[in-house]
């Protein structure tokens, strides 16, 4: 079997793919989910992995940069989207173009990631940005650790509202999206991923492959996430 | 007074003892373990007894059934360890104002300047316990229970650990404690000559119980009791002052018995407080003459007690009170030494110890 | 000062002072507490002793993010305590007494244990010296115990502290990251080692970090150094 | 057993398991050195005292992350220490023994301190008269200030032991999160955390995960209790 | 032999002594802080001197110019702390038996029944220090450095915390200890009854400094050195067993004048060494007739010795040697006790008290 260094939030949907693969093919796959950070620079340190799926383009462009993954491999595996969510069930939607938001937040706090540093952080400000609400909102942000904790943030009302993955949104009782983030509004949520160089190249493209096959694509979507058109 | 009722029991060792201390100084007398410390920490309140009732001048200190306890704090006792207790924290100066700091303003306070003096502690006041030799320590230990402002004192043991000459110079000051103070005092010694100096009361303990209690004098007189053995006992006299004589001797008058003793700082009149030693005395038919002892108390055998061992007991009334003297059986046998048989007995003058003299 | 501020950027200075002024609270306002818990530990019996044994050992034992969720959950405005706290106008949420309020239960384990063995240590016999001098129960703690525990309170003290300027996961959880309210100096270099290429200015600030925790390690030994030989007699 | 183990998934039970192995590794493997660096800093004068001090807490003050990633430096296959060992045999990097190892590192000060405290309130009179009726030193320590220690020693073990089965930013920072090797309960909470709907999961590994630490500090506050009753001569 | 010659400065004291101690017991004595423990501790190893030297029978224990040390747990002292320091985390079993364990495996080893039989503590054995008495903490202490199997024995005020009686059945173990054994020791004490009985030799301490070393004899019989005062002072006299009588008495000969005291456990013609104390002899110029003590020496006036007060120390020489005597200036003044001046010393049988003798 081989080894497969993933970021944290795929976590539910891959072991569902890989449990499908295990059953199809009889090979075992082995995960180590956390930050996409923390991966990237264990791999860079000589870390046993032989697959590399990572929430941040960035990462993964320093490792190929360092020829620490087969290049040839890299693929766009995932895509998500960025919603406003907002504490309570059934909140009305707004229009992110026209909306206020900091005069809607008050005293509020907006939930993000980390605004420099984690890639749901990063694309949110940009979107903010685009749209002409950043200047506003900035001093209201307040920065969680992860999409999760955002999220988390959100869900306890300790913040009315925050920037989220639909994924993460989807599944949490007691938020409502408000608000999807045009797509142009910052650059593409992308989930790229690459078998690492040095591993067991061969099988980590074969299981790539059935990440990507039909059957690796429905369990993504069921999962909320985005798939990029091959 | 004190009252003291308790029971208590420890793994391996039952506590059960009753007594009244009256004013004055209350020794507990007994071998090593039969409970002398465990009762002065129920009358401290350091242990909290299975059973019993504690008064002090008619407040409660504890009583079990009325399930009473005053806390040590509120108790105001003097406590003198057998093992020191110093604050290791603190100065030498600053154990002693320990007690200082929480005696009601309105009490009777010793000045520190006097009992730093009177221990001989003036060059330690700066040092830290952890400083000091043993006898030091004890030193401390005692003054500062002294200057606690206390209702009582409780002093297991505090001179053990000093030598001969220090324990003559601290002695006379528990007894001006006892008798210009009048505080009451529960005090452990093994030493005759302190209880005989200090006791009102003995109370001698055995095993848990009260063996024995009874004034200095009933208890230092009866062999059978002395947890010291024969050489402690002794008989306990009262006298008055006469005169004072130029050269250095005070003479006493016992009953009409002229008795002479090395000076002594009380005014002609006032009454004191003797200890014969019984194997001090040496008994004499005749009336001895041309001897260097000065003191010969004339008497009458009440009755002679003879044991196992080469000697006897013999107690005399003589016009003083009640002497006892230790000679052997031979001698005892050689004059005659029978009850009704009169007899002088002959006492050193400086055998009257100074250590053995106490306000009456 | 101005070197600092020079080599520091001001939000990464601003950081630092923040974590400075959290730590110190959070261990200042713990240590009466754990003054306390660790004395009824130490000395007394009583019904429910293990439970509050066991609750005060819980931030060592969970991952600080799980804290950092209970906090939210207990101490954010829409909880219950939190909720309560705020009628009254105290509020952590996204303040940096939130920030304090995570340290100082992070670090509490930590100071109540080494108090605690310091406690332990003290001879009882010298308390009950000090009561039959007429010291009552708080004269007795403030006049003997509280000295001769000195070098395990300063230990302790100095332990949270260490403790509450390396605490991020549950703060980050609890209160976020806002730059001057909640922005720790761990926070700032869990930022940077987010990012690639961001080793450096980490490295930076985490050089700061330990200065500052070893600054206070080195005066506490000092202190405690004192301390112990006061308490040994010496 | 077996009711625990279809409670929770395989993997999960995995999780425990090798929590349990990692903290009870860690702790033991530590505990002979903190021991020794405890009694060198309480009770020997040498240079580098304070260094040697400043380093044992490092890990305190460190953010855990911090901590990680320079264990990931040192003792990684390509860094100085690790590649050393790595020519002898012993890895660290991505399996358990790196979890041990990072768990130990920061168990390490809180175990230190604790059996610190302990040495530094026995009277050295008592090691004094032990090598007056001839122990060696090393004896002395075995016969008298060991057991007499007994009670900080424990303290300090389980402590050290709750640290290390709530290590996690270190752990996972170093040797990743590998199912069976390196993911020790910490890391699956974090897991599960991050993804919708884990909630539930990471609270039944949080139950496990306090009930075993409660169990281990409650089974040391007996111990410790028994041997603080000795140590005070009852 | 052990030879002594330290140098050491303490915060506001200062020690410098120099002294041997020939086999037997060296009896330090000295008032409270005159550094006897500080002395102990620098020939257990436990204090490292300044400067000095320490052997013992040849072997260098420290010599600071030459920069020897051997550790304490090298040393094998039997040491008996001022303050016990009793393990607290062992029973008195273990303590006791803790010296056992490192004890050579050829040394000659005292049995564990034997002295805790002696010391009285069965029925502590399995309990902790913790729950001991005083006295009891003592008594096991002094077992713990006897049992260690040691070359010399340290013995810092050993019996000042027990009873009298606990005293006097203890003492006969240690004067054994020198007999018997041979071991030697160095012994601090306040008290002129023990050092009589046990000292060899005695070292007198003040202020840091060797104020006097001889024989017990000599030390004793000078009033000007005994720390404990005048009271102390007294004479050692050797004398031989003549023989047993039938009443309890021992008969013996001290240079041809027969002295009578209790039974003692000596063969006829065995020597021993008896005390008698100044202040229990009464002087006469007659050969006093008639009285209860059965022993009277005759001697001449050697001289006189008046201070301020009202005693006079006279000493005489007797055909047993040479004898003190404390008496009133007013009856030496009456008896013309000049030099040069027959008179006899009376001294009673059970005042040559038990505490006093020691084999010779
Ligand atoms: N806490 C305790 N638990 C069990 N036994 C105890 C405890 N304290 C004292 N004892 C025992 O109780 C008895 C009485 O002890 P106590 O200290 O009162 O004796 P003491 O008369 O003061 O003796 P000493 O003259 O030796 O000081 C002793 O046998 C002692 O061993
Ligand atoms: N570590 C120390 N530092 C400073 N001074 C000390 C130290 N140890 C002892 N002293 C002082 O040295 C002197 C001698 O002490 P030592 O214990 O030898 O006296 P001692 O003759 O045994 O007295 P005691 O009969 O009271 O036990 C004392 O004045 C004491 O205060
Ligand atoms: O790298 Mo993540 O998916 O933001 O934890
Ligand atoms: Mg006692
Ligand atoms: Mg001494």
């Amino acid at each position: 079997g081989i080894t497969v260094f993933a970021a944290a939030s795929t976590k539910t949907a891959l072991d569902d793919i890989a449990a499908a693969y295990t059953a199809d093919t009889g090979q075992n796959i082995t995960f180590s989910y956390a930050g996409s950070p923390a991966l990237a620079r264990q791999i860079q340190l000589g870390a046993p992995a032989d697959l590399f799926i990572s929430a941040n383009p960035g990462w993964m462009n320093v490792l190929q940069d360092e020829g620490l993954i087969d290049a040839g491999s890299r693929v766009d595996l995932l895509a998500n989207r960025l919603v406003l969510i907002a504490h309570g069930t059934a909140v009305p939607p707004l229009n992110l173009e026209t909306t206020d938001l900091a005069g809607l937040l008050g005293e509020g706090r907006l939930a993000m990631a980390l605004v420099d540093a984690v890639p749901a952080g990063i694309y949110g400000k940009a979107a903010l940005a685009a749209l002409g609400q950043w200047p506003s909102v900035a001093p209201k942000v307040a920065q969680a650790a992860n999409v999760r904790a955002a999220l988390a943030l959100v869900a306890s009302g300790e913040a009315p509202m925050g920037v989220v993955y639909a994924t993460d949104a989807r599944a949490s009782a007691g938020v409502s999206v408000i608000a999807a983030f045009p797509q142009d509004s910052h650059p593409p949520v992308i989930y790229p991923a690459a078998a690492v160089a040095g591993g067991n190249t061969g099988e980590a493209k074969a299981f790539l492959a059935y990440l990507r096959s039909p059957k690796g694509r429905d369990i993504f979507l069921q999962h909320g996430f985005g798939v990029p058109d091959q | 007074m004190l009252t003291v009722s308790l029971q208590h029991a420890l793994p391996a060792f039952a506590l059960d003892v009753r007594f009244e201390a009256p004013p004055g100084v209350t020794v507990l007398f007994g071998r090593s373990g039969t409970g002398k410390t465990t009762v002065i920490q129920a009358v401290a309140g350091l242990l909290r007894p299975d059973q019993g009732r504690v008064t002090l001048d008619g407040d409660v200190l504890c009583d079990t059934r009325q399930r009473q306890w005053l806390p040590p704090h509120k108790r105001r006792m003097g406590y003198v360890f057998q093992e020191g207790r110093l604050f290791p924290h603190l100065t030498v100066r600053q154990n002693l104002a320990f007690g200082q700091w929480f005696a009601p303003r309105d009490a009777k306070q010793e000045s520190l300047d006097r009992v730093v003096e009177l221990l001989g502690i003036g060059p330690l006041l700066l040092r830290r316990p952890g400083l000091l030799s043993g006898g030091e320590k004890q030193r401390v230990a005692i003054g500062r229970a002294l200057l606690s402002a206390p209702r009582m004192i409780l002093a297991d043991e505090p001179l053990s650990a000093l030598d001969e000459a220090r324990k003559a110079e601290i002695l006379p000051y528990f007894e001006r404690l006892r008798d210009e103070i009048g505080i009451p005092m529960l005090y452990v010694s093994h030493s005759a000559a302190e209880v005989a100096r200090l006791a009102t009361t003995v109370v001698v303990l055995q095993n848990g119980k009260v063996q024995r209690q009874g004034t200095a004098a009933e208890v230092l007189g009866d062999p059978a009791v002395m947890p010291a053995g024969v050489r402690a006992a002794g008989a306990l006299l009262q006298a008055r002052v006469a005169r004072h004589h130029s050269d250095g001797l005070t003479e006493l008058d016992a009953g009409g018995v002229p008795l002479f003793l090395p000076q002594i700082a009380k005014a002609p009149g006032s009454v004191v407080r003797i200890r014969i030693s019984a194997h001090e005395v040496i008994l004499s038919r005749q009336r001895p003459e041309g001897l260097s002892a000065l003191n010969i108390l004339p008497g009458t055998v009440e009755h002679l007690r003879t044991g196992g061992g080469p000697g006897a007991m013999v107690s005399l009334t003589t016009p003083a009170g009640r002497v006892l003297a230790r000679v052997t059986r031979r001698s005892a046998h050689a004059l005659g030494l029978e009850p009704g048989a009169e007899c002088h007995a002959i006492v050193k003058t400086v055998s009257i110890a100074p250590e053995d003299i106490g306000g009456g | 000062m101005s070197a600092e501020a020079a080599w520091l950027g001001p939000e990464e200075w601003q950081a630092v002072k923040l974590s400075l002024r959290v730590s110190l609270w959070a261990t200042l306002a713990a240590l009466p507490l754990a003054v306390l818990t660790a004395y009824a530990l130490a000395r007394w019996q009583f019904h429910g002793k293990q439970i509050l044994n066991s609750l005060v050992h819980l931030p060592l034992i969970l991952p600080p993010v799980v804290t950092g969720y209970i906090l939210l959950m207990v101490f954010g405005t829409k909880g219950p305590i939190g909720g309560a706290l705020q009628q009254i106008g105290i509020v952590f949420a996204f303040r940096w007494t939130g920030a304090a309020l995570a340290a100082a239960i992070m670090a509490f384990p930590l100071m109540v244990r080494a108090i605690r063995l310091s406690v332990e240590a003290v001879d009882p016999r010298l308390e009950q010296a000090a009561a039959t001098l007429g010291a009552s129960r708080i004269m007795c703690f403030a006049t003997v115990t509280l000295p001769m525990i000195l070098p395990g309170l300063i230990a302790g003290t100095v332990l949270g502290f260490a403790k509450a300027m390396g605490e991020f996961g549950a703060t980050i959880t609890f209160v976020s990251s806002i730059p001057g309210q909640t922005q720790t100096l761990p926070s700032a270099i869990y930022t940077f080692l987010q990012v690639p290429g961001g080793e450096t200015a980490a490295l930076r600030l985490t050089l700061v970090s330990i200065g500052i925790a070893l600054t206070a390690l080195l005066l506490s030994e000092l202190l405690a150094r004192r301390a112990a030989d006061r308490a040994g007699g010496r």
